[in-house]
């Protein structure tokens, strides 16, 4: 079959999403049933694309309309895309299942409509090939975002989606900023264009725009200090919302961020960028951690546990080396997958006893048993136990950290995990030796999920090596520039 | 194929989540005993294959190249570490209720052969996480606040070596053993690695295994710890996880010893390094001993005792002889030996009496006997009496030091056994002797399970007291050396001489007194304890000084003004202020307020402009 | 001919006066009737604009702002009238 | 020395991002987010600028050669777009936040933090 | 009026729609006539009740020409009130006396009451502050003496329209009814 | 006092470091790379005379595509945080005569001038956004004179819905016909309108992406309107 | 230079004063009303004026045509439609905001058309309530 029907990706959320008001008048449930059937269309889309690219190994570049880069938008769907888009679709789905249990505000066909479109805005920020298209899918993204965040109505879903929206709107002014100086100084948008150009850029634009680039993107990959919408939206927004969220919505930002760096690295001043990259990644693990310990709320309490794992991918990127990309891109399939699971297990005790507050969790073991060994699974992989998957990336992000010659950084974030050991061995403690009850029945598709789930925590902790693979070669589409640049047909423009 | 060495490593874990899945009581603890049982069985059987060469293995894992080696070093430990996890396993098929600790037990067991096992730094680390991970989840059942004492300092240990490793990795490009020996050694010549770097490296890894044996200062969980589970469990946490710490002092020998050298040079003849190591031992020794001597708590004492022996090792090793890796090694066997035998026995006495505080014990020789046996055993080991295996290893140390021209440490030995003494003492009577409270009258002998778990340990006791050449002359051959002569009952040292099969002889006598003092002492002894030492004063709570309460309490007086100054509480502080910090932190910086969030992004940008415009 | 200039120029000392009103005040209904007259001015230099640089194209840029512009302050009118 | 249209485009985004660090009240931080966002798309059209060239629109005698940069312009449009999608989002929110809360100050609204 | 009928109300819709069409255009392009043919069509079925209630009517003759009449008699008030805001505003005391007034209308149709509104608010110094039914409320510049002195509300209401709605009814009274 | 001055101090350095980065781009001169391709080649390529509008429908079409959907997740958004059980116009002052009256005469105007606009898209500065943006001004309008006035919901809904889903169409259309997604066989296969560049029957498909473009953004423009104007009550 | 040129360059010259007359209007007079007695119309005729005006002066040159004066047309017959719309809406806003009169006003028929029907409003509940 053509690559080019990989478009399919973003036509199929879209038309989808389009297609909701025709069926709304079925119902809640149909809506909801709707919005499962078309993220697993989706989510096999997405693992034929995954299977294309890597038994063929070369990417799939979309060009719409037909016209070759730089005239046109092209997507790159290489393995990283291949593989994040899998990851985008395949937690969607499980959302989406769990939205059936877990999302009974109305109106329903526009929830749906809203999670297609998150959905789609993260697939088009990891596909795209194009600077200014970038902009566009992040501000799908984030729009969806602020409207997801703020669905609940209520008085605190509402404040969260207010600093979202606030903080979120500042970033995506300068990143567009930065954009303006890039395009004025090269005269392109091509990211694969861009890193020929690169080189050649003034050193005060290149050094302003890349720095406005990256803080833009910086707010969307919530990093320290520009992270403190990032709690408050975890905490208020839906809980299959927030799964995506921390599973692949902020780390498309951050892989934005990761790709537009390598694809600007012939820039001058750029090693100074990263420098402030590793410093700020660093203070995001620091403070989240701290920030995480004395939280009394689980929900928020593995929010900032999330911005802390992502401050971490974002030091492995930052650290300029290709052992740091790959252990970056493997931490966030890991992570991704932990965090799915946790939210979606959280959300779940929410969903059925009420709340996320610690008293919630008092007893689980008894009550939900399942459910809070899902958690436990989690919480012990978020931790870095060996056998379980992220063990394996943490160590080599922290290797590669040392290797790199920050030892300071890797000393910080190491001393944030014991604090984030604490935080998480007290919730399995509250969860299985502390307050009693009966059991309840815990629903058999979200069990069924959580069990996938964790039985992909152990797997890959057990046995990491494919993943790993996939990681590695997905880490050199990152930072292999010049393959990056020999895959996209450029065409000649100008003299 | 699946290899030997697999085996080995991983039957524990296997037979841990088959029994734990399972859950079925009776075949969770066949499985169970059988996981536990197979890696000694292994080792038996490729003991000779050991001698004549190591066996290797590697598995790619992750990008990562494990490389596994049972060498006669490896093999050593690995044995020492099974015949513990045996008998462990047959304490638990008793003590244990659920099929939970099943899991972390066995799970640990698989950590720490890795860790012996291991040949590279990834192996060693993903392991040593293993095991720590493992016995934590065994505390953290009991007692979060302990297991979470526990797990920190680990945890920072742990990350110390991690940084450790990653800065080796740095310097070397490498994370096998091998490599990296070779890499320091060629450094030590060119001193690429600056002396600050290796100071560094060395204070982490010091760290590292510092908090795993229970090195003063950094011993503080282990009293929770060891006391705040399944005290069958203990037996192999004490005996063969505190000796993973200590196997990485011997691996900071081999791995940076010339290196360390190289860079540190030597203080009166004695290596820098090595010297510091003895004096952490040392101190770990008289510090844990005395602390051991003022607990009321059956397993608060031997948790401290515990912390001690293992500084006697670290000691031996830090004389950075022959004689004194041979000691330390010995006393590693030693060690876990008699301290698993305890603990199997406080084990029995728990859960035949429920019972923790010496005040609430007394005359449970009659009531269980053979408990009591293996009891006595323990006590004469530990406390260095010949013919047991404690005492060879002891007198071996004390001769290494001697040999070493380090006569405070030699006194610091001295010192320590006098204290052990004291507190077997009290144990010994305070538990088995002298009047029983009439709640204790029902109490019957341990279950058989726990008994041969006993045997398993008691036995070496025996065996390797009497003939302590059987393990020098291993050590010889692992070192390399006739360092320790003699033959199976003689131990000969450029010193001094030790014949065990005399002082057995001796001891038959010893043993009958032993017999006549239980048989006649516990009798003529009924009167109520707390007349014991009234001295004319009105017997209250507080003076009330026999051996079963506040026993001694004057040495606690007199050493009141060291007490204050606690380590434990120091790290408590320490960690309440960090919590306090993270707490102040969040409020004032997640504050509420999007514009306070707003100027956080005004002041990035400030900064990103400032760092442009300057 | 006069030149592009004395056009520019007073146009441009128009919007300074009607900005000096949305600045100043002091009701809001001031500033709404300054912001009406400077979007009928803005139509006008659209217009103009559309000479200047002979395109024809523009004239439509300039109703369609007419129109917005329109729409815009007759919302706020309602608004400030008594709400929406 | 840099140009009016560049002045121009930077004053706008610092008076929005003034707006947004010193406004209380939540509707004036969202006119200054407003602002600040035209700001930007006059940056971005000025970059695309060519003296003495005009709108790329071929027609009416203008070929290839006499034409400013049309990217720029067709990036505006679609920004604009973007610009007034977030801020229908804000006012969506600022009238939940209106009701909850009773209050647009932004120092009121803060049941969310630490 | 009557109201017309549907039909007749598309078809003035339509009309004026593409005349509207032929200007915004200012094209005789067949391609555009074509286009404006069909989007004018498809808008009139749209809004054609919105916009109108006398459908073909509106285009009687005499309507058209009483409307083409009215322009330059408009225009012509039209510049002479900005003549005398010119005034006013240049002139150093700022001679004004505001004030508002009320008119009454003859005016039926909703379409003539809007342009004498207009109309109005266009001319000397005055603006149509509410219209209320046949009432107009009239902001005036420079309230005139006689309408000032009036005895009672009815000569207020004459001098008044007198002065402000009269000069414009006469046309569209015809044009709109 | 401090703030502001802070806030005034700060923002002058960051402008002032902006101002360096803008330094390196000159104003007014030459920077074109692509442009100037898309310059040379538009008519060629698109049959549009307009590049910018070529750009954004044709060349850059996922941007516009995605530009579609933003404003469709506004629309969407706003439905959703404002959706209550029953909501009502609140509004209390009646539009007076002169305002009913002239929306009643403007509206098809409005309207009519907004299909004008984005059907012209590929000729003039116009296209589908402020076409919609015109014809969502002929319902403030309504709105703004008529205090009852609502727009048909359903009807708009299904009219975004429906309009949206062609738009996608037409992409997946050029991808079974042309092999690409988005691909503009009507001109490109077809060369429609070659012999006319510049008149209104040409530009490809730019026409039918910007009607529908148009008659969204209107829809959806309007519904945001209809929902912001609208306040809960109490049954 | 031709007179089509000029008299459209003198029609631009007049509108664009008128701009400015409006905007002085709206700096010169005392209140919002007055403020819009000026400058609407003022605006609206300078509109009138630059935008009929460029119609013709286009007419004048070589790349000029029928069509601009259409359109100019087109477009100052929507400002000369709408603005007194706005002006009417402007003006009703500022009134029913509760904005005074100048204190210089001499008459406000409007207030007490509003007071009488309120004072019927009044009225007409407690009738219909009687009715019941
Ligand atoms: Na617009
Ligand atoms: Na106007």
């Amino acid at each position: 079959m053509n690559g080019q029907y990989a478009s399919l990706l973003i036509a199929l959320p879209l038309i989808s999403a389009f297609f909701v008001p025709l069926i709304k008048g079925l119902g809640k449930k149909a809506v909801k049933y709707y919005l499962v059937a078309i993220t697993a269309l989706q989510t096999g889309i997405a693992a034929w694309v995954f299977q294309q690219v890597y038994t063929s190994g070369e990417p799939i570049i979309v060009m719409a309309g037909g016209w070759k880069p730089p005239v046109g938008i092209n997507l790159y769907i290489g393995h990283f895309a291949a593989l994040f888009v899998l990851i985008v679709a395949a937690v969607s789905f499980m959302m989406a299942v769990f939205s059936i249990r877990a999302v009974e505000v109305e109106p329903i066909d526009k929830y749906a409509m809203l999670f297609l479109l998150l959905m789609l805005g993260a697939t088009g920020m990891i596909a795209t090939g194009d600077l200014f298209n970038l902009f566009v899918f992040m501000e799908i993204t984030s729009i969806t975002a602020y409207a997801l965040t703020a669905y609940n109505k209520t008085g605190e879903a509402a404040e969260a989606s207010m600093k979202y929206i606030i903080l979120g709107g500042i970033g995506s002014s300068f990143f567009l900023i930065g954009v303006a100086l890039i395009y004025g100084a090269t005269g392109t948008l091509n990211m694969a264009h861009l890193a020929q150009l690169a080189g050649a850029i003034d050193p005060t634009v290149a050094q302003v725009g890349l720095a406005l680039i990256v803080f833009g993107l910086a707010v969307e990959a919530e990093l320290f200090p520009l992270n403190a919408w990032a709690p408050d939206a975890y905490q208020a927004a839906p809980h299959p919302i927030t799964a995506m969220f921390s599973a692949f919505v902020v780390k498309a930002g951050l892989y934005a961020m990761a790709r537009l760096l390598y694809i600007m690295q012939a820039a001058e001043s750029w090693s100074s960028v990263l420098k402030m990259l590793v410093i700020m990644a660093t203070l995001t693990v620091f403070v989240a951690e701290f920030a995480a310990l004395r939280q009394r709320n689980v929900k928020r309490m593995i929010a900032y546990s999330s911005i802390a794992q992502i401050g971490l991918i974002a030091l492995a990127f930052a650290l300029g080396t290709q052992a740091g990309v790959d252990a970056g891109v493997f931490h966030m399939v890991n992570h991704a997958i932990v965090k799915a699971l946790l939210f979606l297990a959280i959300g779940h005790v929410a969903v059925t006893l009420g709340g996320t507050s610690l008293e919630h969790f008092e007893g689980l073991g008894k009550r939900m048993p399942l459910t809070a060994f899902a958690i436990t699974v989690g919480a012990v992989a978020a931790v870095g136990i060996p056998l379980f998957n992220v063990f394996w990336s943490k160590l080599r992000i922290l290797l590669a950290t040392l290797g790199a010659g920050y030892t300071w950084a890797a000393a910080l974030v190491l001393i944030a995990s014991v604090v984030e050991a604490v935080y998480y061995f007290r919730l399995i403690h509250t969860m299985w030796f502390a307050g009693e009850g009966g059991r309840i029945g815990e629903g058999v598709a979200v069990s069924v999920i959580l069990l996938v789930l964790v039985a992909l925590v152990i797997v890959i902790g057990v046995y990491p090596d494919y993943a790993w693979s996939i990681a590695q070669k997905a880490g050199s589409d990152i930072f292999n520039v010049a393959q990056y640049v020999k895959n996209v047909p450029l065409m000649g423009v100008g003299a | 194929m699946i290899n030997e060495l697999l085996i080995i490593l991983f039957a524990p874990l296997v037979a841990g989540v088959i029994a734990w899945a399972l859950d079925i009581r009776g075949i969770r603890e066949a499985i169970g005993i059988i996981g536990a049982a197979v890696p000694l069985a292994m080792l038996a059987k490729l003991y000779s294959q050991v001698l004549d060469g190591a066996i290797n293995h590697s598995i790619t894992i992750s990008g990562f190249t494990l490389q596994f080696q049972l060498n006669s070093m490896s093999w050593y430990f690995a044995a020492v570490a099974s015949l513990v996890g045996l008998a462990m396993a047959f304490g638990m098929a008793v003590t244990s209720r659920e099929s939970y600790e099943w899991l972390f037990a066995l799970m640990s067991f698989t950590g720490v052969l890795g860790v012996f096992l291991s040949q590279d730094f990834v192996g060693f680390f993903l392991f040593w996480e293993l095991m720590t991970f493992a016995s934590f989840m065994m505390v953290l059942k009991r007692n979060r606040h302990e297991s979470l004492k526990y797990f920190v300092l680990s945890v920072i240990g742990a990350y110390a070596m991690l940084i450790a490793i990653g800065m080796l990795y740095a310097k070397t490009g490498a994370l096998d053993f091998a490599s990296i020996r070779q890499a320091l050694y060629l450094d030590a010549a060119m001193g690429t690695i600056t002396t600050r770097e290796t100071a560094i490296i060395f204070a982490l890894f010091l760290t590292a295994f510092g908090v795993k044996a229970g090195a003063f200062p950094l011993h503080v969980w282990a009293p929770g710890a060891y006391s705040e589970t399944d005290q069958s469990y203990t037996a192999f946490f004490s005996g063969a996880l505190s000796k993973a710490g200590a196997y990485g002092f011997l691996l900071l020998y081999v791995l940076m010893g010339y290196k360390l050298y190289a860079a540190f040079g030597t203080f009166h003849d004695h290596l820098v390094f090595a010297y510091i190591i003895a004096w952490i031992g040392a101190l770990t020794v008289i510090i844990a001993s005395f602390l051991a001597v003022l607990q009321e708590d059956i397993r608060k004492l031997f948790a401290y005792s515990s912390v001690g022996q293992v500084g006697y090792i670290l000691l031996a090793f830090g004389l950075g002889t022959s004689l004194g890796f041979a000691g330390g090694l010995f006393h590693v066997l030693s060690h876990a030996v008699f301290k698993g035998l305890f603990w199997l026995v406080t084990a029995a006495i728990i859960l035949q009496t429920g019972k923790t505080q010496f005040k609430d014990m007394g005359g449970l020789a009659e009531k269980m006997p053979f408990t009591f046996a293996m009891g006595l055993i323990a006590v004469l080991s530990l406390a260095g009496i010949p013919p047991m295996a404690g005492f060879a290893s002891k007198w071996l140390i004390y001769e290494a030091a001697i040999q070493a021209h380090m006569p405070l440490v030699a006194g610091a030995i001295f010192l320590g056994s006098a204290l052990a003494f004291a507190y077997v003492v009290r144990f010994l009577y305070a538990v088995w002797f002298g009047q029983r409270p009439s709640d204790l009258e029902d109490v019957k002998e341990a279950p058989l399970p726990l008994l041969i778990g006993m045997a398993i340990l008691a036995i070496p006791n025996i065996v390797f007291g009497i003939a302590p050449g059987i393990v020098t002359d291993y050590l010889n051959k692992m070192l390399g050396g006739e360092v320790v002569g003699g033959d199976y009952y003689k131990l000969v040292t450029p010193t001094g001489t030790y014949n065990a099969l005399l002082v057995t002889v001796v001891l038959v006598l010893g043993l009958a007194i032993a017999g006549l003092i239980y048989i006649y002492g516990a009798r003529t002894r009924r009167i109520p304890v707390t007349n014991t030492y009234q001295s004319g004063n009105p017997v209250t709570e507080e003076f009330n000084l026999s051996i079963r309460r506040n026993f001694y309490r004057p040495l606690a007086e007199a050493l009141g003004f060291w007490l204050r100054y606690s380590f434990d509480r120091f790290y408590e502080r320490l960690a309440g202020i960090a919590e306090d910090f993270a707490d102040s932190l969040r409020q004032a910086f997640y504050n509420g307020n999007v514009q306070s969030y707003s100027w956080y992004l005004a002041i990035v940008l400030l900064i990103l402009a400032l760092w442009g415009v300057l | 001919m006069i030149g592009i200039n004395v056009y520019l120029a007073l146009i441009a000392i128009a919007t300074l006066l009607s900005m000096y009103r949305v600045f100043r005040g002091p009701t809001t209904v001031d500033r709404l009737v300054a912001v009406d007259i400077m979007t009928t001015i803005t139509a006008g230099l659209m217009v103009l604009f559309a000479l200047y640089y002979e395109r024809m194209i523009f004239l439509d840029v300039a109703l369609v702002y007419a129109m917005l512009a329109f729409g815009g302050v007759i919302a706020f009118a309602r608004y400030m009238e008594g709400g929406l | 020395m840099i140009s009016v249209y560049y002045f121009g485009a930077i004053t706008l985004i610092l008076i929005g991002l003034y707006a947004v660090l010193v406004k209380k009240n939540l509707l004036k931080i969202l006119i200054g987010l407003s602002i600040m966002e035209t700001g930007v798309n006059l940056l971005l059209v000025s970059v695309g600028y060519v003296a003495g060239k005009s709108a790329p629109i071929l027609s009416e005698g203008i070929g290839p050669a006499q034409a400013v940069d049309p990217i720029p312009q067709a990036l505006v449009l679609t920004a604009i777009v973007i610009g007034v999608a977030t801020t229908a989002m804000a006012l969506s929110v600022a009238i939940i936040l209106h009701e909850k809360y009773g209050t647009l100050n932004v120092e009121e609204i803060r049941r969310l933090r630490g | 009026m009557e109201e017309a009928s549907r039909a007749s109300k598309f078809a003035y819709t339509f009309i004026v729609l593409f005349i509207l069409w032929l200007v915004v255009t200012a094209s005789l392009d067949s391609q555009e006539l074509v286009a404006g043919a069909v989007i004018s069509l498809i808008v009139a079925a749209l809004t054609h009740d919105v916009f109108t209630k006398a459908g073909l009517a509106n285009l009687h003759p005499k309507r058209i020409a009483y409307a083409i009449a009215y322009i330059p008699y408009f225009l012509w008030a039209m510049i002479m009130a900005n003549l005398d805001v010119a005034y006013r505003v240049l002139h150093p005391a700022r001679p004004i006396r505001p004030g508002i007034v009320k008119c009454r209308t003859v005016l039926t149709s909703d379409t003539g009451k809007l342009a004498l509104a207009n109309s109005i608010t266009l001319t000397p110094g005055t603006i149509t502050l509410d219209v209320d039914e046949e009432d107009y409320f009239i902001h005036w510049i420079w309230v005139q003496d006689d309408v000032l002195g009036a005895k009672d509300d009815s000569e207020h209401v004459e001098k008044a329209s007198e002065a402000i709605t009269r000069p414009f009814e006469k046309f569209l009274k015809v044009i709109f009814g | 006092m401090l703030k502001r001055a802070l806030a005034i101090i700060s923002l002058l350095i960051i402008g002032y470091w902006l101002a360096q980065g803008l330094a390196g781009v000159p104003f007014g001169e030459d920077k074109m790379l692509v442009g100037q391709y898309y310059l040379d080649h538009v008519k060629e390529q698109t049959g549009a005379v307009n590049a910018v509008t070529a750009i954004v429908v044709n060349y850059r079409g996922f941007d516009t595509l995605g530009e579609v959907t933003v404003l469709f997740i506004a629309s969407t958004g706003v439905g959703a945080l404002l959706w209550r059980k029953k909501r009502e116009r609140t509004a209390k002052t009646e539009g007076s005569i002169v305002l009913t009256t002239g929306t009643r005469l403007l509206v098809p105007f409005v309207m009519l001038f907004g299909v004008y606009i984005f059907i012209h898209g590929h000729l003039t500065p116009g296209g589908g956004f402020p076409g919609g943006a015109t014809i969502a001004t002929a319902f403030l309008l309504l709105y703004m004179a008529f205090i009852t006035y609502e727009i048909p919901h359903k009807a708009f809904e299904k009219t975004e819905g429906i309009v949206g889903m062609a738009y996608v169409l037409v992409g997946l259309i050029g991808l079974a016909i042309g092999g690409y997604f988005l691909y503009d066989w009507i001109w490109q296969d077809w060369k429609f309108g070659a012999d006319n560049i510049g008149r209104l029957f040409s530009g490809g498909f730019i026409p039918i992406i910007y009607t529908i473009i148009g008659l969204k953004v209107g829809t959806e423009l309007s519904g945001i309107i209809d929902n912001m104007l609208k306040e809960e009550v109490s049954e | 230079m031709n007179a089509l040129a000029a008299i459209g360059e003198a029609l631009v010259l007049i509108g664009t004063f008128f701009y400015f007359l409006s905007a002085l209007g709206l700096i010169r007079m005392p209140d919002v009303y007055n403020r819009m007695q000026t400058s609407t119309k003022s605006a609206t005729l300078g509109s009138l004026g630059v935008m009929v005006g460029v119609g013709i002066w286009a007419l004048g040159t070589d790349f000029g045509s029928a069509a601009w004066l259409v359109k100019t047309i087109a477009i100052a017959t929507f400002l000369l439609l709408t603005n007194p719309i706005s002006a009417h809406a402007l003006i009703r806003a500022a009134y029913k905001s509760g904005i005074p009169l100048w204190e210089g006003s001499v008459v406000d028929k409007y207030r007490e058309h509003l007071e009488a029907k309120e004072k019927v409003a009044e009225e007409a509940p407690a009738e219909e309530g009687g009715e019941e």
